[in-house]
């Protein structure tokens, strides 16, 4: 055994982990979903869940998104906590009026005398040729309707850590994590414990510029950030992971600090996340301390396509971060 | 079915309650003291009252924009009900929902919402953790026959019969979505076909008689109680008014829907007084007694309305109060 | 008749003389939706369409918005040309995957080769003490979306125009109106004509500040100018009406004369539209010609209460936009 | 019924075709030069040949994520949908979505794209353009067992049941969805019931029987021809390789699915190499004629890889190309 805080695992088993230690300690939690019981289908983020715990908590479902999930949220209103994972966040648009409809405006509608305590965990994917129908991300909306949580790990040690805060949370609570990111290992203790929602982090200090970031794309933005710091720029990077509700004054005051930022979505430009933290830094004085204009970069304004040729100019690169950080320095 | 007098004048009572309650609701409607958009129960009373009868407090029930009935039947406060339709503070939702946002948690009043079909899946997940908990529970989903162009029913239908979930699935096939009369939404009036299509117990029935529904309703909760799996249930009946409001939506009027003879029809077969009539004509209510139940449900309503008339609307600075629960 | 340009008609009806000009002009055009033939359910916008489009043009559905929504799709892919209409927005989530999934991948998809003519005709409500469920509205979601185009007209004459030219556009648009504006009545040209989408338009020339809205909030905004004008501020307004494309040119010219903003919004504030015009600007040299802090006026961060108490407070109203404005200033 | 041994041989070539393109893509698969994923046809050949053989050209077909049997049977062109599978810009959606994004819109596959379910509505709504031109085409909507759990087929079934859609719904269930078997998902194996709840003339039929899915076939077409409404017909049949790629699913392999025994029975049950014995039996083809055959089919499908592999990808600088039309 390792010893505490010093045991690597990657993402796929911290989510595993975060899963079969919440069933295991918490007997109201139940697992819902599309392949929880494939070998394959969710990566091994499920890996034994259903031998362990049974058929009545592990359930994996037919091909019915809406019900699935409108079961998930009905199983949080009847007193239990549910994780309902879907394989590809594109399927879940069938499933956007028990997300959109009910469980956000739930607490609301009941005024505040029935509580949804459901995660929503939608798994994005990216590349592998799989094309416009199976690699789109909603970050921005969600995040847009009120009532909603919404919560994007980088790396193993959150991808536990907001897993379990996220069961745990009242509120429905939207997990947002990347095939591209199972791979990536860190240091994840044995026990349960939380990530606050609400919380981002800084993932490296700097003085020149801050970069802002989430998911996939941090672990990029902490790559250009070492190539610009060879060419001379101190880049200051931003971990969100909370989307919603945002950690408004640790931005701002990096911000303040550097006087340049560049947010580093992996979605799409137009009405993006990336906007919102572009106003959110204007609406606090971006217009005194800002030093550059405040850039965005995001996918284009595409849906993905399938041929590796153009998925490579399609998704976000290191060398683009970096190109569009180097902009604010030219002039 | 023998029925003991005591089970005959609770049922009677409970339509009762709803019908006067509804009918209430019309002059604050019309004369605007209510705002919110009100579809009012009457003349489907048999069914809240004969499903619920067969359910203890702690079973789920959910609904729809027509719940009025099914929330009272099942328990629910008749005051905060009423505060709020007029969208008062102390109304069950706090004023946040209005006439289509009811629920009464302590009373199984799980969740009353106006997206069409969109509790049914609610309440199959309800009836999921009742089946995890094996807490011998048995939800309710109470929705209209609009609701079965809604593809998420299906879904629902077959979810509950592959994993056995106790959960009924209530149809009130009244014969109109909105403007839409049946004929032009299905190709056959036989909501019930689809029952035993996903293997559900499948029951057809009267809706305006309120033994036959007791009596399927009955057996219906036997099924999902004991373990066998979900019950389709569609119930034929008739809402006396139109689709919102008191306004009847008779042909040639300007919500020109429903012929006037088939609403004359359907009045012949109120269920409330039809009922009444029958204990009347076997003598376990009398005249007299029926006119004391009234008046007491009445002065029980106008309470209600007296409440929710003193009673304030939210204060302005309250309005982010239930966005996120603590 | 009245002589041409000079005849007044309401919103209401001037969606209506669209229809029906379309339907008249061009056999291919197909309308399908709940409550077409209803005496009251899409207001008068539908009037007399059934009767004399016949049955087979004019489609009265059940409560399927999926389908329904996913048929006029199929329609506009087999080389027709279709409006589908939704009520109210919110029951259009439970046809996001034909609107978001399929038709707005489907021309990048299919590689150029099938287009999608459809109007997505979603009707948002506000007001009424309807509550959540019936007051949404997404427009910063489908103009998040890449494939779709977005309209959002706030005169009769603009609603005729944006329906005429969605309705002929290649690609699918979604339409969005709102019952407050339905008896909004001007000027409208009894001729076919389209409103380009991608232009917006300046409602009223000023000096001071852009005020920038779309749709309902627009009249709202124009009469907050007329009363900023008798405290000496002298509002410009624009009228973006077209959310995607956007008219980027015409809010940059504007705001760089202005050197003042307020974006106007009726939509939720986080990830809203209002915040991708506000990065827009930034993105655009805005550090360098914006005298203050540009602003964004949205609805508060909740669901739609029912209560006319709170439906007061939550919905935005000519005084708010004034004090926006006036805070610029104050400093 | 009797077959023209023209029609016979039009229907062997047509699924042996399928087979021999689909089993030619495996070693590309396996050794990655192909890379999107790639759901394979094989053991479902009847299906695609017995419906498209009474189609023309300009009714509608549309498809899912294993539809390459569809667009081949259709008409669709051989070397575009190789070169799309290699995703290049030569595909017939020009390397934009690769092996489940296939069209050809002149030879009416007007859609083939992954999302389950996702083209039965839009298959619908392409009958009601038919409808509405009066055109007198039929369309196909072409899913799988899997898709029955969504409920927008059902959402499909009543609409195309209401206005009488020239729409064939074809179920094509091979016992599994994913790693779901058809029981986990269903409480029965009857995916056929669900017709006659909504009106549909409704078929349960042999799906690795090339005469008997081409007779019910061309009943159907007629049926929707004829102006009488829609058909569903559910076709048993079975995929002689797994889920994704070439892997067969074994139970006790990586992909710890199928049994073995099962996989062997329906190897029994193979469409193409008992509709070819059949032949052979009566004499309607010889040895030699089967394998000229599949000497030039496999010339032509050799001639489609190499043209795929000749082929370049998408230009980078065209990847904003197709967002919107103009
Ligand atoms: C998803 C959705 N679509 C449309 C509506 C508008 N709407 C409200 S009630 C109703 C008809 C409901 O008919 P039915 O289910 O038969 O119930 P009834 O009114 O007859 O009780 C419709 C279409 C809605 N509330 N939700
Ligand atoms: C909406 C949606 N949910 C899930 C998936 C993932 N998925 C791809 S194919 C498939 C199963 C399809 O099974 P079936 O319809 O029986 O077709 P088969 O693969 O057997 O031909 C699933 C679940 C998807 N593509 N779309
Ligand atoms: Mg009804
Ligand atoms: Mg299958």
């Amino acid at each position: 055994m390792s010893s505490p805080g010093k045991r690597k695992l990657n993402f796929a088993l911290a989510i595993n982990e975060a899963l079969t230690q919440m069933l295991e300690s918490d007997e109201s939690v139940m697992l819902i979903g599309q392949g929880v019981k494939s070998p394959w289908y969710v990566g091994n983020t499920c890996k034994n869940l259903i031998e362990r715990f049974g058929e009545k908590r592990v359930i994996d479902t037919p091909v019915s998104e809406n019900v699935t999930t409108g079961a998930a949220v009905g199983v949080a209103i009847a007193g239990m906590k549910a994780i309902v994972v879907h394989p590809r966040v594109d399927f879940a648009v069938y499933a956007f009026d028990p997300i959109i409809n009910q469980a956000a405006n739930w607490f609301f509608m009941s005024g505040g005398r029935s509580t949804v305590p459901v995660v929503f965990w939608l798994i994005v994917n990216r590349g592998g040729e799989q094309a416009a129908q199976h690699s789109q991300s909603f970050h921005a909306f969600f995040s847009h309707v009120p009532g909603l949580k919404v919560v994007a790990p980088a790396t193993a040690y959150d991808a536990k850590g907001l897993m379990i805060a996220a069961i745990n949370d009242k509120n429905p609570v939207v997990f947002l994590d990347e095939r591209w990111l199972y791979g990536v290992e860190d240091n994840v203790p044995e026990e349960i414990y939380e990530v606050p929602i609400g919380k981002g982090i800084v993932r490296r200090e700097g003085t020149d510029v801050t970069l802002i970031s989430f998911s996939w794309l941090l672990h990029q933005s902490l790559k250009a950030a070492e190539q610009l710091a060879q060419q001379g720029i101190n880049a200051e990077v931003i971990d969100i992971r909370s989307l919603k509700p945002l950690d408004e004054e640790l931005i701002i005051s990096s911000v303040k600090k550097t006087g340049r930022v560049v947010v580093v979505d992996g979605t799409w430009k137009f009405c993006g996340y990336s906007s919102e933290i572009i106003s959110l830094i204007m609406e606090n004085g971006g217009i005194d301390f800002l030093k550059a204009t405040p850039l965005r970069v995001n996918l284009p304004d595409a849906p993905a396509p399938a041929s590796e040729s153009l998925e490579k100019v399609y998704y976000i690169s290191t060398d683009t971060i970096v190109n569009s950080v180097k902009s604010l320095f030219s002039k | 079915m023998k029925y003991s007098s005591q089970l005959l004048m609770k049922l009677y009572r409970s339509m009762l309650r709803i019908r006067l309650t509804e009918e209430s609701l019309v002059e604050p409607i019309q004369n605007r003291t209510i705002n919110c958009p009100v579809h009012l129960y009457s003349g489907q009373e048999a069914v809240a009252a004969g499903i619920c009868a067969n359910l203890s407090k702690k079973d789920y029930i959910f609904g729809n924009h027509r719940s009025h009935g099914h929330y009272l039947a099942k328990g629910g406060d008749l005051k905060e009900m009423i505060a709020e339709i007029y969208c008062k503070e102390t109304g069950c939702t706090k004023g946040r929902g209005g006439s289509m946002h009811l629920i009464s948690p302590e009373n199984g009043v799980m969740g009353i919402v106006p997206i069409v079909a969109g509790t049914i899946s609610l309440a199959t997940g309800a009836a999921m953790a009742s089946r995890t908990r094996n807490d011998k529970r048995v939800s309710v989903s109470f929705f209209g026959d609009g609701a079965t162009g809604e593809g998420v029913l299906y879904e629902a239908l077959n979810f509950a019969a592959i994993y056995k979930l106790p959960i009924i699935f209530v149809c009130e096939n009244n014969l109109y979505s909105t403007h839409m009369p049946i004929e032009d939404i299905r190709t056959d009036n036989h909501i019930a076909e689809i029952g035993p299509a996903f293997g559900l117990k499948t029951f057809r029935c009267e809706g305006n008689n309120v033994l036959k529904v007791y009596e399927v309703a009955k057996k219906s909760v036997e099924h999902c109680r004991g373990g066998k799996g979900p019950a389709f249930i569609e119930f034929l009946t008739y809402r006396l008014r139109g689709h919102v409001g008191p306004d009847d939506n008779i042909q040639g009027s300007h919500t020109d829907i429903r012929p006037l003879s088939e609403i004359s029809k359907w009045k012949r077969k109120d269920p409330v007084l039809n009922f009444e009539s029958y204990l009347l004509k076997k003598k376990i209510l009398s005249e007299k007694k029926a006119a004391a139940i009234k008046d007491e449900l009445n002065r029980e309503i106008k309470d209600a309305h007296d409440f929710a008339l003193k009673s304030s609307r939210p204060p302005a600075d309250e309005l982010l109060n239930y966005v996120f629960a603590r």
